[in-house]
């Protein structure tokens, strides 16, 4: 479905110059869900907007479905990392759920019950007819999760998507996710600071270097389906994958972390 | 290098002129002559004087520079005006809601109209003239910078009020560059009012200037000198909206990098 | 508690910012700081102006303005706002352009109302295009300034969904430049009155604002009369004015909230 | 139908017959001032409608943009001084004086000084300002006559243009030395601010002076030699009564001007002449030939309608 | 220090008002490190604006050091949860940083170094002369809070700090935050949905309900100082406040949770 190659980005030029991306090669079948981990500022959010053809890489191929893409391909949401500047201050938080869905052959009644049906499954059933500047960060980060699984894409990116939002939530939004998945064979590219979550919900978990970000770590994870809050996170797969993980994020930071 | 590419953005200029010197030939008309008597004429008026003063005429030496220093002095001074109250309007309600009506009140009077008002207030001439200038030009920046004042990102201000900025430091450090963009487009509309408000000014009462000229040129019924004063203005404004531009991008670079996408 | 509510009260303060420049305009009159001779009294214009409310005639006049001025805006914003959009967001056409409509700017109102009466056999067709001719200028450079303001996130976010470059401009450019584009259409509307009057002024004609100046310029009493025609310009600014501010602020709730303290 | 022969145009344009103007509806530009009292008159007491004529007539600011008007057909004909005629005329537009309205008196264009100026004859003004109303015009033209009868020249004085409501406030002021003004400002600023007559400009060279009368283009001439016809008819019968009945134009001033009755009682008034007459116009073109207003000499009767030019 | 007697804020009115507060009654000693948990959308925000005189309760009062918040508190610095709207794109990271220290009595020069150690001590040493914009979104939260603790305040308020860090990032800053603490002697709020960090950082964690947000539990952590990533969570104290943290916020949820 995806298929990286070689793929390297530099921000400006001259000595200012800031080399993001190293040289990523990754491949991603269909209906895969793979969740990449890395230290903050590595790379991560230049990767994803390279896939999404929001920015044009300095070098390297990014080929979805066999074409190169140069532009934005089509069937493709993103839930970006700056969710509260994403949504739109001046319309109604349905509309903004729904205004993607005018791209899908819907008329204007079935636009509308999508984007309900995705924001209660937000748990934001109540929040349709207010604004986004009306709700905390947490509201807002769901709204847009709703608006990228209510347009059902055949690719979805998203980049930490849980990070504002509370324990019990972020389980729920985890298993949401993996649902929607599974009963709409989407392919996803997951974000996430949280390794649990990574090994949780990722069949497999790419972890990045320090920039210029390379791949050093691309583990599968094998872990029992239908996945479990509880009994997964029990599992020993689960325990060692996490530490696995963990190891090879912290192997890497190892210079540029905190002073302490 | 840079020039060439400067001369190049040019290019769209020769053809206007063909196509116009073209259309004027056709239409025979003697309101609207060719360019090229149009040119013939401004050499005559500017360009026709001894070598060792670049060949300007006296007319050219009496009027151009004397216009021009109106207008960068009223420019200025409504910049400064027009920045200062715009933020002060903006940032206060109580204040904007006192002075409101009278700035709509005075936007909507065509600026001939007060000329009398003026020649009351100030000694004909330069005074005047300044003043007439910075009345026409002083609203689209300052409401510009009303709203671009009232309307800084509500983080932004509450970020300052946490970390106890003084008013200058919120003034000048917080509002003011958010507002920015908006004062620039402000500025950048008064600029080229402010070669109209030079000419204007420089109708009643004047013995000298751009406007003067343009003035004796329409009284005499010299189409050529009508037209040319129109050109000098319209050169005048080309120069000086690509000097402001320059100038633009320097001080808005952080915007411009800023607001970039592919 | 009552000086809280007068605060609040819009229409009283603006009285009295009003009534503070009269009298202010008055003194300066009476103490002579400004000879009377040369500017009238601000009792005498406002006397005058109460006058000329009540003639029939000046109000058929202000009336004829009005259309006018009301046709060459809405003309205006329907030339300048999808201009400003072509330039700004193509800058090849717009440095292309760019030396030409710089060029255009600067040129005089007296120097273009002349050739505008030569171009046109009628007169109100003269009057919209000098108006369009002028308004157009900010309404224009305040959309393209407003297209460079747009937060790049929010038309990636739609460009990710696939929306095409026009349906990006139009559900998220257009939004967000709205109330940039709404301070040029204030501005513009002000020009436009003011092109409207200069049109009458320069042009003659049958009736408006401008031809009672002209008419008025007879008179012993010429420069009060001219104040007062002047003075009622100054009024239709300010209830446009309240107009505009009224629609604007029914329009773009969602950027007061963003950007006022919320409470 | 287009290369009907002039029968033909003239029963289309005029359906009452076949001696009838080409044009019935005309739009002519008039200033509101005395000088176009006739004109007034004429539409008031029926006498364009008597030719077959409907005319309205519109108030114009000033002579040079009713011209561009004129060329540009927003307006039929126009009244306008003769001083931008002739300049208009040597600039190459085509135009045609078709009726002559107002001509000079004594005293009814003065230079005017403040109330205790130390100028007290024209010559003292060697190195002043003066204010007229338009640059290039009669104001400068006559002001210019009387500063040669005392050994001035143009170049000795600096005019200075304001509208004339603004002068009485600037001779006050001391921004110019000496005002060229007309009625009804001339009797307001003696009254408000004490005014003196410094000069009457119209008297040796320019004495009886043409000041203002009807022009329209020569396409218009050529094309409706009927309606010009009947258009000159009906001013001529007007310009008769005001030159005869001082009542008639005190009773129509204040309906086309903001001059009230009593004051058009006071006034000085010029003269109404009943006939265009070529001889006295060319006296406008030599003296502006003779003051460098003019390049080459003018004929005057080139631009009478008779005359082809 | 700071005590907030039944605080309540409803926003709009009419019926589409919404009850945020519902009375809250809370007392912080000086020195001291609260945490605050509570399900998203609850009122976490409101809360610490109302403290910060951001925004104006529409009922009960916050009486700091003495005196009733009305206007912004001196002394007192405030990490947003939007965090990348609260940095100034017209200012490099270094100026955004040393900016709200020309209110302390500090020289050019010292200002200068104070924010170098601040962005040194996140991490950030290499980005000072950088625009915020030019930054991951883990980066610009790392500034706003270096920003925040190199102003010294006497009150700090966090609102979900360390949410966009990676793991290791995460507990650096939060040791860091520890000992800034302790040396400085800050009384601070920080309001965070990972209840790990609320008791591994905090001497009290408090709980809010959903909305109209209540307090319903306030424990102390009396876990022993100074604390390590690695004995204090392995410390059975630990364990169990966790637990009982977590059921104090679940049990609050269950009518909120997102449809599964
Ligand atoms: N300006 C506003 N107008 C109306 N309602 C608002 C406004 N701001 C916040 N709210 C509402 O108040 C409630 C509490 O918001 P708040 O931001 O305090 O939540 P929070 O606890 O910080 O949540 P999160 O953890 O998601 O950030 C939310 O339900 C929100 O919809
Ligand atoms: N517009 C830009 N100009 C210059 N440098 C940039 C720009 N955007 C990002 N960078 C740099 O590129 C690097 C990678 O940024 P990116 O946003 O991809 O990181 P990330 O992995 O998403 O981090 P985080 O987890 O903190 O979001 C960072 O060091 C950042 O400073
Ligand atoms: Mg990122
Ligand atoms: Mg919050």
């Amino acid at each position: 479905m995806l298929e990286i190659s070689n793929l390297t980005h530099t921000y400006g030029s001259g000595p200012g110059a800031h080399h993001a991306l190293g040289g990523i090669d990754l491949k991603v079948a269909e209906g895969e869900l793979v969740c990449i981990v890395g230290p903050s500022g590595c790379g991560k959010s230049t990767l994803l907007r390279s896939i999404a053809g929001l920015l044009r890489p300095t070098g390297g191929k990014v080929v979805l479905g066999g074409t190169a893409v140069d532009r934005t391909p089509d069937d493709l949401a993103v839930v970006f990392q700056d969710y509260s500047r994403s949504l739109f201050p001046w319309m109604s938080v349905a509309d903004n759920v729904s205004l993607p869905l005018r791209r899908k052959d819907m008329d204007k009644k079935q636009r509308r019950s999508a984007a309900m049906e995705a924001l209660e499954q937000v748990g934001l059933e109540g929040a349709a007819a207010k604004y986004p500047w009306q709700l905390s960060g947490g509201m807002q980060q769901r709204v847009s999760i709703a608006r990228a699984l209510a347009y059902r894409p055949s690719l979805l990116l998203m980049d930490e998507p849980f990070g504002s939002v509370d324990a019990q939530t972020r389980e729920d939004l985890e298993d949401l996710t993996l649902r929607v998945r599974s009963h709409h064979n989407m392919t996803i590219l997951l974000i996430t600071h949280d390794i649990d979550e990574s090994v949780y919900v990722g069949d497999r978990v790419v972890v990045l270097s320090k920039a210029p970000a390379r791949i050093v770590g691309d583990l599968r994870v094998d872990l029992p389906a239908p996945r479990d809050q509880i009994t997964t996170r029990e599992h020993p797969d689960f325990v060692h994958l996490r530490a696995e993980v963990g190891r090879l994020v912290r192997g890497m930071r190892s210079q540029s972390a905190p002073a302490s | 290098m840079r020039v060439l590419r400067g001369l190049g953005r040019l290019w769209l200029v020769p053809v206007v002129l063909v196509a116009w010197e073209a259309a004027t030939r056709a239409a025979e008309d003697n309101f609207f002559p060719p360019p090229t008597a149009i040119a013939v004429r401004m050499h005559e008026m500017w360009l026709s004087g001894p070598p060792e003063r670049l060949w300007l005429t006296d007319a050219a030496v009496e009027n151009i520079p004397t216009s021009v220093g109106r207008l960068f002095a009223g420019w200025l001074l409504a910049g400064v005006i027009g920045i200062a109250l715009g933020l002060m309007l903006g940032r206060s309600p109580v204040l904007s809601r006192f002075l409101d009506p009278i700035i709509e009140f005075g936007r909507a009077i065509p600026p001939p109209a007060l000329l009398p008002f003026f020649l009351a207030l100030f000694a004909a001439g330069a005074q005047m003239q300044i003043a007439t200038i910075v009345f026409g030009i002083i609203w689209p920046i300052l409401l510009n910078a009303g709203d671009g004042a009232r309307h800084v990102d509500r983080q932004h201000l509450e970020t300052s009020r946490v970390f106890g900025f003084s008013r200058s430091q919120r003034l000048l450090r917080v509002i003011l560059p958010s507002a920015m963009p908006k004062i620039f487009a402000g500025l950048r509309l008064s600029l080229s009012l402010a070669l109209i408000l030079m000419v204007i000014s420089e109708l009643v009462g004047s013995t000298n200037g751009i406007g003067f000229q343009l003035l004796d040129a329409q009284r005499s019924f010299d189409l050529p000198g009508v037209w040319g004063t129109i050109v000098v203005l319209g050169v005048l404004g080309y120069v000086l909206n690509s000097a402001f531009l320059a100038a633009e991008r320097r001080l808005l670079s952080w915007h411009r990098a800023a607001k970039q996408t592919i | 508690m009552t000086g809280r509510s007068l605060l609040d009260n819009r229409p009283l303060c603006g009285a009295v910012g009003v009534a503070g420049l009269f009298c202010l305009v008055e003194l300066a009159g009476r103490t002579g700081f400004i000879d009377p001779i040369v500017f009238p009294l601000a009792s005498t214009i406002a006397g005058r102006a109460a006058a000329l409310a009540a003639d029939g005639d000046f109000l058929a006049d202000v009336v004829s303005t009005l259309g006018a001025w009301a046709a060459g805006l809405l003309l205006t914003v329907l030339v300048a706002v999808p201009a400003g959009f072509a330039l700004g967001t193509m800058p090849r056409v717009e440095s292309a352009l760019r030396p030409v409509l710089e060029f255009l700017r600067p040129i005089p109102s007296v120097a273009l109302i002349p050739l505008a009466l030569l171009l046109f056999s009628d007169r109100f067709d003269m009057k919209i295009a000098v108006i369009v001719y002028a308004a157009s200028w900010p309404v224009l450079i305040n959309t393209m300034y407003g297209l460079k303001d747009v937060d790049p996130l929010a038309k990636e976010t739609l460009r990710s969904f696939g929306f095409g470059p026009l349906a990006v401009l139009w559900r998220v450019s257009l939004p967000s430049t709205a109330p940039f584009i709404a301070t040029g259409v204030r501005l513009a509307a002000s020009i436009a009155l003011i092109l409207a009057i200069s049109a009458e002024l320069l042009a003659g004609g049958a009736s408006g604002i401008g031809t009672f100046i002209i008419e008025a310029g007879s008179s012993p009493d010429a420069l009060e009369f001219i104040v007062a025609a002047t003075i009622w310009a100054g009024v239709i600014g300010i209830v446009s004015n309240t107009l505009f501010t009224l629609v604007e602020r029914r329009l773009f709730r969602w950027h007061l909230a963003r950007t006022e303290g919320a409470r | 139908a287009c290369g009907g022969s002039d029968p033909e145009t003239t029963a289309a344009a005029a359906p009452g017959g076949a001696g009838g103007p080409e044009k019935t509806q005309l739009t002519i530009g008039a200033l509101p001032i005395p000088d176009s009292a006739a004109l007034y008159i004429a539409n008031k007491r029926g006498f364009f409608a008597g030719e077959g004529l409907t005319v309205k007539i519109e108030p114009i600011q000033g002579g040079a943009q009713a011209q561009q008007s004129l060329l540009g057909g927003s307006l039929d004909a126009t009244q306008t001084n003769y001083v931008s005629t002739f300049l208009a005329v040597s600039a190459g537009n085509k135009m045609k004086i078709i009726s002559d309205l107002y001509q000079a008196t004594p005293n009814s264009f003065n230079l005017m000084v403040a109330k205790d100026s130390p100028i007290k004859t024209p010559a003292d003004l060697k190195g002043k300002k003066v204010a007229v109303n338009s640059l290039k015009n009669i104001g400068t033209l006559a002001v210019t006559s009387v500063l040669k009868t005392h050994g001035l020249t143009a170049e000795d004085v600096q005019f200075l243009e304001f509208p004339f409501p603004d002068m009485a406030g600037q001779l006050e002021k001391g921004v110019v030395d000496a005002a060229w003004m007309t009625e009804p400002h001339l009797t307001a600023a003696a009254t408000k601010i004490g005014a003196q007559k410094l000069a009457d400009t119209m008297t040796g060279p320019t004495a009886d002076f043409p000041i203002a009368g009807v022009i329209v283009t020569e396409k218009f001439v050529n094309e409706n030699p009927k309606t010009v016809a009947a258009f000159q008819r009906a001013v001529a019968k007007a310009q008769q009564i005001a030159a005869s009945d001082r009542k008639a134009v005190e009773e129509i001033l204040p309906t086309y001007t903001k001059i009230d009755a009593a004051t058009a009682a006071v006034i000085t008034l010029g003269t109404f002449p009943t006939s265009l007459d070529e001889t006295r116009l060319q006296r406008v073109a030599d003296l502006m030939v003779e003051q460098g207003y003019l390049k080459s000499p003018i004929e005057a009767k080139t631009i009478l309608p008779g005359a082809n030019g």
